[in-house]
């Protein structure tokens, strides 16, 4: 454990179950077969992140990013396994504590429209939870907002503006506004420039970096495309179905990745440089986290799977360099 | 030898003729069965199947039933179904009004196949009238039927002139001529009587050519119908007296307070007073106006082609300046006081319309009179038993009473009688108005035989009573039917609307 | 060479909304070959589904096509009426859209989705009809056909979704599919596959595909040429490795620029200021003038016209990028 | 599925009971249903003798339980007014309110729908807007005030339909229907409606809603790039997925149409079982106005799901175990 | 740097959302006729020459006479009297204070009261949801004419009965659409930022949720308040509403009713008239409101 760790997870699952009813359990008594559906969205996850550091969670959709991401946040609580915050497991922490973690650690949306309240004008989204917490009075709340607004390249005049008066990228800016007025270490950034054009998805990537260098700010970057994070993370964590299968420095990874779902992934990207370029290497559909497959999750799809990756669910096997994979490959092979 | 289609203002609530005590249910059990008495259409006593009757003592009477009369399934009539349809009234299970009262206190016994004989325990006047209210069932064809096997035909058998063909609750009354009816075979091979409630809708229907003869015209629409070529329009004066009854039983009443809303001495028990408000009343108004002439103005309990009514008795004049003067010697001018008057809505024509009428009037002579309407169920039961000690609650009502029996006695007795549960007197005496002259002259009519001397004991009790302003009469209202051309109905004051009625 | 499959010339597509009029497409041109794959990008709002919807005369009031001229197979569709238009939608010109999720009737089955669409074109028997289906399924790769045809859509993922829609769209072989991102949704494994169906199909049949999309790396893989759209217009048009690796305008500059990995690990990334404007109220000159570093006095006062360069491109620019400039 | 069936029983038992339990105490505390039995001229004792007969002289809990006592005998009480058994003359009274709202809804759908496709599809058409201010119109008048222009109009004035009543009744396939002969149908036409009239605007602007949205919908544009007809696009793309909507909401109108047959019922006249609970209500006949909440919950919950059920059978994305959340 | 505003609308959304509205002159003519309906009611003891419901002011004398004769005290009774003698001009007026302020009055604590409990089971989803969500079916299972009827015939007569009677059959369908929206929200991402920024659930619920939830609020509340309106009628037709001597519109109808085969047909005609106007403008402004807040149909 470092001394710079900001924020760590270990073995953090979160399950969605819809229970049933009495009147489906009555049901059931005379032969109809309702089930409990249990939605597997993060399982055993262990992950930590340190003072300044970007590490990026990278996977399909639907394998548990935003779940894994709203744990960090403190937005949910995790079904099973511990968060630490600075070293503390926040379960155990007094108030004054929790509001720290959940200050502390900020999150960041995809659809700059709909992390918009459009009703309120962008001024108060950015300076509320500030003025509510003490950060600043209603006096001072305006030039607090102002200050934010000029960080994050917004013209201070456009606080009395309502969210659907900017465009796309300005949005984006204020929901980082937003998160920052809080004075957060973590900004969890769940998928926040997918939504945007390149021009200015380039536009607010830059910004993060900028943050990062002037707040020290560290983050966890939510992302399906690879191109963005292999260009602004240190580390990278790769989920599939819930299950983080690989993670390690993200140079190490994009050169030799091990995970025969991390390869398939790498090959898939389409990438400027390869033109006129065959697709495809890799056969079938993401499963449903409700089923997921026995032992390996990704078995159904692995060109090198064996008899033993349906049945056994792979060890994490820690590889030289700060690396990790599941695989049976590094674990006596796949017989 | 036609269909006759009839539409009904209210609903028979059932076919059997002793279970609910109804104007709609005794009217249409009238085709089917038949009582030993008739009342003709001004509720004149006659034969029905009795063929004659004789007082023997002041406790016994003796009558001979028609011979040759044929039940409709062909079975004759005979003294035991007397004797049978006397037991089955007072026993006829969940009746919500039973015809009990009618038979009580009466043995009646069988002298031979055509003859009975019936003993009461006093001297019982209103023995005809009485026996005119049950319809003769047959001892053969009712035994051990219940009120739902009469409603879907199973021992709905009498005498009558017309058979029972079905009874479809909500719907309609069928009955079809009898051809063996001892009074020859009736004029309509068929009649359906349709219930319409809604008195447009009832004018429509017949608009329409959806029924023949409507009963009820609505007073709005008796003057345009009786204009109308496509229509004539009988009416008969009715026995329902409407009337205002004032609370004489408490010194301070719960809705009469002085103009700044203070407590002041009930006004009502001040003979002046209550002869102002009569006098206030501009009777003919209200007839013109509101019942728009469908009513005759009134001071007594029924009009006085009724047997016991008094010729003496005028209709209070109209007179606001003797009213006030009456008050003013009263001592209630010019301060004036505050009134609310209580009424039902929908159970009488106009029922609060007439109210609000009679309230301006009041309000003209310097009672601040409002107006407070409530359905019948909740008016009638405040009304009799809304205040404490099941007393009647409101200070002053508007009702309207009808007299079944033809004659005032009933009307003196229920309405005028001072309360007395026990002797049966003043069961709706709703404002406890007390008159013991009065009470002394009644009790002498109900135990007087002789008709002659009755009526003139009645009328002499109606007019003490209306002496003392006991209730303050407003009118009778007619009762009115309107046919398509080509057919005449004789307007009844009993308000039974009678295929019988129905002449060509 | 020989006839193009689409000759778009001139094409104005403008919306006459109560804000005023959006030059939605705005002289627009460019040509595909048999079995050429062009591949349209643009950001958002730059009026590549409009494009795409005007060719298949599917633009509803209150847009209107408004001049130009479209040629498919040589032949004008233009000024067709709505039936004619109708007998060559499906037939001979197909399009796929974005959404997977939305593309197909949520109450209908597959089977009747598809069948509908032979039988509007060929009379042929239900039975045939259903069988070219299943061919049409299992030609991109959907196992088990047969059986997948009596589902209903909300029972099939994205990417089946997605197949079925281009299945649909292969049915009777049209000259021309027009694909509206129709990878956009998709997950990269998925994206993938279909990339490789699609390519794989428009070598087997030859039909012309116009494949729509914001991001360049996608059409970089598939596409024999570009066009890079801005504001209504196509800036720059070219071979995939002329625009890519040489472009010419400033935007395409950009915009190629903006994409990570063109730059170094790590480094701020190189982007274009402002964003992209409204469409309701351009400029007069050149519509990137405002956002352009480059922009002259003569970007202010009019549009560009397209220049066409030996290499076979075309650029609308006043101040077009060149190798010569650069040294 | 049967979970769900079991859910909507239970609820259905809920309302019931609780819906019993107020009509039961509130109608008690409202008046005495024994002014109402009685005859006018009804003396002291006739009043007294029928208070105790009926057991209104008891305290209401007192009656309570015995009404509960009388149920768990299958006694669910006799009417009052009647005398019979207060279900059994609801259940008497059903068909003709059911044949009733039947036809409504029969009328709401065949004029409202094609109404609110074409105006759906056309919203700029002038008659669209006809037919949409008439939808409102439509809307906005009072059921018990068209009922009576229905009447003057067609039956007073033009003499064309009967005014009032229900045709002759035959039992065809075990249910009672006046639906054969044409005076059945003359008989019904202006009841019906008059009770479909509210519906006939609600099928309009479902329809016209539903159509344009569904026209925005990618999925008719892909069928338009298909190269379908016009017609089979409205014909079965648009007018499957407005019929989802309209089948759910009507479905769940068939209850407030029964309902308001009340109202359609006292004008016109209709021997169905609205005109009884009216009666009832006035006359304070308490055991039917128990029973008609009784029946009427039952048939709505059995109505709910029978909607539900087609719902699904509609929508094939709607599984009914789903349905809860 | 420089950012160029995309789309800078330079209105605020409020004045975007009255343009659009005022772009139909149907619904401006319905807003128009609604405005001039209230101003009548709020000003009917200046504008009616005769107080209708003061006794001392009505004369049976003048009762049932067509429009515009005069009446016994002199002013001319433009729409003609009723069957006691009231003007009509004047108990419409008067009849239309009440049948407002029952259907707004109702309709605004119904609203309230759905509002919160549609609320709190979006916000707090799980049991409290799943109960309150039971009882709002159960209500709406049940027609709303059936349990008002059933209602009244409970509570007895009077304004605050109906009023009563009416919240009850109401606010289930503002809880159901107010939870429906606030579902929608809830699950936007602008609620987990204020969650994430540590704003308190009250805060939430109140300040960011509620706003987004209240255009269907608004249109519902129209249709339900002529909705509202129309039920009173009814149930005054039926016998169960208002009482007589202060009537509302639906009693004026209903009471004219029994004339409208007798030639008098003003008696009923007129307050019919009022009534459907100002049912109808009402329904003309939700029906636009509808289309202007419904941003699906957003062109
Ligand atoms: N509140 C919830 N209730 C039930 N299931 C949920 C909930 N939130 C997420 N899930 C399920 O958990 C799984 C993981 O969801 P999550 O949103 O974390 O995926 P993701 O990786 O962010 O996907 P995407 O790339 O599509 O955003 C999904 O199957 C999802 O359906
Ligand atoms: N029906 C319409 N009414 C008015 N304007 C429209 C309409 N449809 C499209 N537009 C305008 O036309 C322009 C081009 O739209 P188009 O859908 O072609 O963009 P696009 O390049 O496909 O963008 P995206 O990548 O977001 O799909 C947009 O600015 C849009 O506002
Ligand atoms: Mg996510
Ligand atoms: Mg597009």
């Amino acid at each position: 454990m470092s001394a710079s760790e900001l924020v760590r997870v270990e073995g953090v699952s979160k399950r969605f179950t819809k229970s049933l009813d009495l009147a489906a359990k009555i049901a059931n008594r005379f032969g109809a077969k309702n089930r409990e559906v249990t939605v597997h969205a993060v399982d055993q996850v262990d992950l930590s992140i340190s003072d300044g550091e970007v590490v990026a969670l990278v996977g399909e959709s639907g394998c548990g990013k935003s779940t894994l991401g709203r744990v960090v946040a403190g937005i949910h609580d995790a079904s099973a396994g511990k968060v630490f915050w600075k070293g503390e497991d926040v379960s155990t922490h007094s108030d004054a504590a929790r509001k720290d973690f959940v200050l502390g650690a900020q999150m960041i949306f995809q659809d700059p429209m709909s992390s918009l309240n459009p009703r309120i004008r962008a001024g108060e989204i950015v300076g509320e939870a500030a003025r509510v917490h003490g950060m600043t009075d209603k006096a001072g709340q305006r030039d607090y907002v102002s200050s934010l607004f000029k960080r994050v390249g917004l013209d201070p005049d456009y606080v009395r503006r309502y969210p659907h008066q900017f465009s796309g990228g300005q949005r984006a800016r204020i929901g980082i506004a937003r998160a920052l007025a809080v004075n957060p270490k973590l900004l969890i950034c769940d998928e926040s420039v997918a939504a945007l054009d390149v021009s200015i998805q380039a536009q607010v990537l830059n910004l993060f970096m900028d943050l990062r260098e002037d707040l020290g700010l560290a983050y966890l970057f939510i992302s399906h495309d690879l191109g963005v994070v292999r260009h602004i993370s240190d580390r990278i964590l790769i989920m599939y179905l819930g299950r983080v299968i690989e993670s390690g420095p993200t140079r190490a990874i994009f050169e030799d990745p091990i995970h025969p779902y991390t390869k398939a992934l790498l090959d898939n990207v389409p990438k400027l440089e390869a033109k006129k370029r065959s697709f495809a290497t890799i056969k079938g559909e993401i499963p449903s986290p409700i089923n997921p497959p026995p032992g390996c999750h990704f078995h159904p799809r692995c060109p090198v799977a064996g008899p033993r990756c349906s049945r056994e669910k792979p060890k994490e096997t820690i590889v030289a360099g700060g690396r990790m994979a599941a695989c049976h490959l590094l674990d006596g092979g796949v017989v | 030898a036609q269909e006759l289609k009839i539409g009904l203002s209210s609903e028979p609530s059932s076919a059997d003729p002793h279970f609910h005590n109804l104007t709609p249910n005794n009217a249409v059990a009238r085709h089917v069965f038949e009582p030993l008495i008739f009342m003709d259409e001004f509720q004149r006593l006659g034969f029905g199947l009795a063929q004659s009757w004789k007082v023997l003592d002041d406790l016994t009477w003796e009558f001979k039933l028609k011979a040759n009369v044929k039940f409709h399934d062909g079975s004759p009539f005979t003294a035991d179904d007397v004797i049978f349809t006397m037991n089955r009234v007072p026993n006829v299970p969940q009746s919500p009004a039973p015809k009990t009262s009618y038979v009580r206190g009466k043995t009646f016994e069988k002298v031979d196949d055509l003859t009975i004989r019936v003993k009461t325990a006093k001297p019982e006047p209103l023995m005809l009238n009485h026996l005119a209210q049950i319809e003769i069932m047959s001892a053969k064809a009712a035994a051990n039927v219940t009120t739902q096997d009469l409603n879907a035909g199973k021992g709905t058998v009498g005498t009558g002139p017309y058979q029972f063909v079905e009874f479809v609750p909500g719907d309609r009354y069928v009955v079809k001529a009898n051809a063996e009816h001892w009074g020859g075979k009736p004029r309509w091979e068929r009649v359906t009587f349709r219930f319409l409630k809604s008195d447009p809708t009832r004018v429509a229907a017949l608009l329409s050519g959806d029924v023949d003869i409507i009963e009820n015209v609505p007073t709005a629409d008796a003057a345009r119908l009786s204009k109308d070529a496509r229509v004539t329009v009988s009416s008969a004066l009715s026995n329902r007296i409407i009337y205002l009854h004032m609370d004489r039983h408490r010194e301070d009443s719960p809705f009469i307070k002085a103009k700044d809303g203070s407590a002041i001495k009930n006004p009502l028990n001040d003979l002046r007073v209550r002869k102002a408000l009569s006098m206030a009343l501009n009777r003919q108004a209200i007839v013109e106006r509101i019942m728009e002439n469908e009513a005759v103005s009134t001071g007594q309990l029924l009009p006085d082609t009724y047997a016991g009514t008094s010729k003496k008795i005028k209709i209070p004049a109209y007179d606001v300046d003797g009213a006030r003067k009456l008050l003013t010697e009263a001592g209630l001018l010019p301060a004036g006081f505050k009134l609310t008057i209580h009424g039902p809505n929908g159970r009488y024509t106009n029922d609060t319309k007439i109210i609000e009428a009679v309230a301006q009037m009041f309000t003209r002579i310097g009672i601040e009179t409002t107006v407070e309407t409530l359905p019948p169920a909740v008016f009638f039961t405040r009304a009799s038993t809304g205040g404490p000690n099941r007393t009647p609650e409101f200070s002053m009502i508007l009702a309207g009473w009808s007299a079944g029996t033809g004659e005032p006695s009933d009307t003196l007795k229920a309405l005028l009688g001072t309360f007395n549960p026990q002797a049966g007197t003043g069961a709706a005496n709703r404002g406890r108005f007390s008159n013991a002259k009065m009470d002394e002259l009644l009790a002498k009519a109900l135990a007087t035989v002789n008709d002659q001397q009755r009526n003139a004991l009645l009328a002499e009790a109606t007019e003490v009573a209306m002496e003392d302003v006991g209730i303050i009469p407003i009118f009778f209202p007619k009762n009115t039917w309107a046919a398509k051309k080509g057919l005449k109905v004789t307007a009844r004051t009993d308000e039974y609307t009678l295929a019988m009625s129905v002449a060509r | 060479m020989t006839q193009p499959v689409l000759e778009v010339e001139n094409l104005a597509t403008h919306f006459f909304t109560r804000d005023g009029v959006v030059k939605a497409v705005d002289g627009v041109s460019f040509k595909v070959g048999a079995g050429e794959v062009l591949g349209i990008v643009g950001e958002s709002g730059s009026g590549k589904s409009v494009t795409g919807f005007s060719i298949m005369g599917l633009i509803d009031p209150p847009g209107r096509v408004v001049s130009g001229s479209i040629r498919l197979a040589g032949e004008e569709i233009v000024a067709r009426d709505d039936e004619a238009m109708r007998k060559v939608r499906g037939k001979h010109l197909a399009m796929i859209f974005q959404d997977p999720m939305m593309t197909l009737n949520p109450v209908l089955r597959i089977d009747t989705q598809m069948i509908e669409a032979v039988l509007a074109h060929d009379k042929v028997s239900e039975q045939a009809a259903r069988e070219r289906c299943i061919e049409a399924l299992s030609m991109v790769g959907i196992p088990s056909p047969a059986e997948r045809l009596v589902a209903y859509p909300h029972q099939f993922s994205g990417g089946m979704r997605q197949r079925v829609a281009i299945a649909t769209a292969l049915l009777h072989r049209p000259k021309l599919i027009i694909a509206d991102e129709p990878t956009t949704a998709l997950d990269v494994t998925i994206q993938s596959q279909i990339l490789a169906e699609v390519q794989k199909l428009c070598a087997e049949t030859g039909t012309a595909m116009v494949w729509i999309t914001h991001d360049l790396s996608v059409v970089a893989g598939l596409a024999d040429r570009i066009a890079v759209m801005y504001a209504g217009r196509i800036v720059e048009e070219g071979n995939v490795s002329q625009v890519l690796d040489v472009p010419r305008h400033p935007y395409t500059r950009g915009l190629i620029g903006s994409v990570p990995s063109a730059n170094p690990l790590g480094a701020r990334l190189k982007q274009i200021p402002g964003s992209t404007p409204s469409l309701g109220r351009l400029p007069k000159g050149c519509s990137f003038e405002p956002r352009c570093a480059s922009a002259s006095e003569a970007c202010r006062a009019a549009k560009p016209d397209a220049t066409d360069y030996p290499d076979g491109s075309r650029v609308a620019c006043f101040n077009p990028y060149s190798l010569a400039r650069a040294s | 599925m049967l979970a769900f069936i079991i859910r909507r029983f239970a609820q259905a038992l809920f309302v019931v009971v609780a819906m019993v339990v107020i009509v039961f105490f509130g109608t008690n505390v409202v008046g005495d249903p024994v002014w109402m039995m009685v005859p006018g001229d009804a003396t002291q004792e006739q009043v007294e003798e029928v208070r105790r007969a009926f057991g209104f002289d008891q305290p209401v809990y007192v009656q309570f339980f015995r009404f509960l006592a009388d149920i768990a005998q299958g006694d669910f009480g006799r009417s009052y007014v009647h005398g019979g058994s207060a279900i059994r003359l609801i259940l008497d009274r059903m068909p003709a309110t059911l044949e009733l709202a039947v036809v409504a809804l029969i009328f709401a759908v065949i004029i409202g729908l094609p109404l609110g496709l074409f105006a759906g599809l056309k919203p700029d058409h002038p008659a669209s807007r006809a037919i949409m201010a008439g939808s409102i119109l439509g809307f906005s008048l009072p059921t018990f005030w068209v009922g009576l222009m229905l009447i003057m109009f067609f039956a007073v004035m033009l003499g064309w339909l009967p005014a009032t009543g229900r045709g002759p009744v035959t039992t065809f396939l075990g249910i009672e229907t006046s639906l054969h002969t044409l005076k059945g149908w003359q008989h019904i036409a202006l009841p019906a409606l008059n009770l479909a009239l509210l519906k006939i605007s609600l099928v309009i602007r479902l329809a016209r809603s539903g159509t344009r949205e569904a026209s925005l919908q990618d999925y008719v544009k892909f069928a338009r790039a298909k190269g379908l007809s016009p017609r089979r696009i409205v014909g079965v793309h648009i007018l499957k997925n407005i019929m989802i909507p309209i089948v759910t909401v009507l479905g769940l109108e068939f209850g407030s149409l029964v309902a308001f047959s009340v109202v359609t019922e006292t004008i016109f006249a209709w021997p169905g079982m609205g005109k009884l609970l009216l009666e009832s209500i006035q006359r304070l006949d308490r055991p039917l106005v128990v029973a008609y909440v009784m029946v009427v919950v039952l048939l709505f919950v059995t109505i709910n799901l029978i909607v539900d059920i087609l719902y699904s059978a509609l929508d094939p994305r709607v599984r009914l175990a789903g349905k809860s959340e | 740097m420089s950012d160029v505003v995309a789309t800078p609308r330079a209105k605020g959304e409020f004045a975007r959302f009255v343009d659009r509205f005022l772009e139909d002159r149907v619904a401006v003519f319905g807003l128009g006729l609604i405005t001039l309906i209230v101003l009548l009611a709020v000003f009917a003891p200046l504008i009616a020459p005769q107080n209708p419901y003061d006794l001392a002011k009505v004369d049976i004398m003048d009762s049932r006479q067509p429009p515009g004769s005069k009446s016994m005290d002199g002013f001319t009774m433009w729409l003609g009297s009723d069957g006691v003698g009231r003007d009509l001009w004047s108990g419409i007026l008067y009849g239309l204070r009440i049948s407002l302020m029952v259907g707004l009055l109702s309709g605004l604590i119904a609203a309230t009261i759905g509002l919160c409990i549609g609320l709190i089971a979006a916000y707090f989803g799980g049991r409290i949801e799943n109960v309150i969500m039971r009882i709002v079916d159960l209500q709406l299972s049940l027609p709303s004419v059936l349990v008002a009827l059933i209602l009244v015939a409970l509570l007895g007569k009077g304004v605050d009965k109906i009023i009563i009677a009416l919240i009850v059959v109401q606010w289930a369908y503002y809880a159901r659409t107010v939870r429906g929206s606030a579902l929608v929200e809830r699950r936007k991402e602008y609620v987990e930022a204020a969650r994430s920024l540590g704003l308190s659930h009250t805060r939430t619920m109140l300040k960011h949720i509620l706003p987004n939830c209240l255009a269907p609020v608004i249109v519902i509340a129209t249709v339900q308040t002529a909705h509202a309106i129309s039920l009173e009628a009814t149930l005054s037709f039926l016998g169960v509403g208002l009482p007589q001597t202060e009537p509302s519109l639906g009693v004026l109808i209903s009471n004219g009713f029994q004339y409208m085969l007798s030639g008098k047909y003003w008696i009923s005609f007129f307050p019919g008239v009022a009534l459907l106007l100002t049912i109808v403008g009402i329904n003309l402004v939700g029906d636009r409101l509808r289309d202007v807040l419904n941003p699906r149909l957003e062109k």
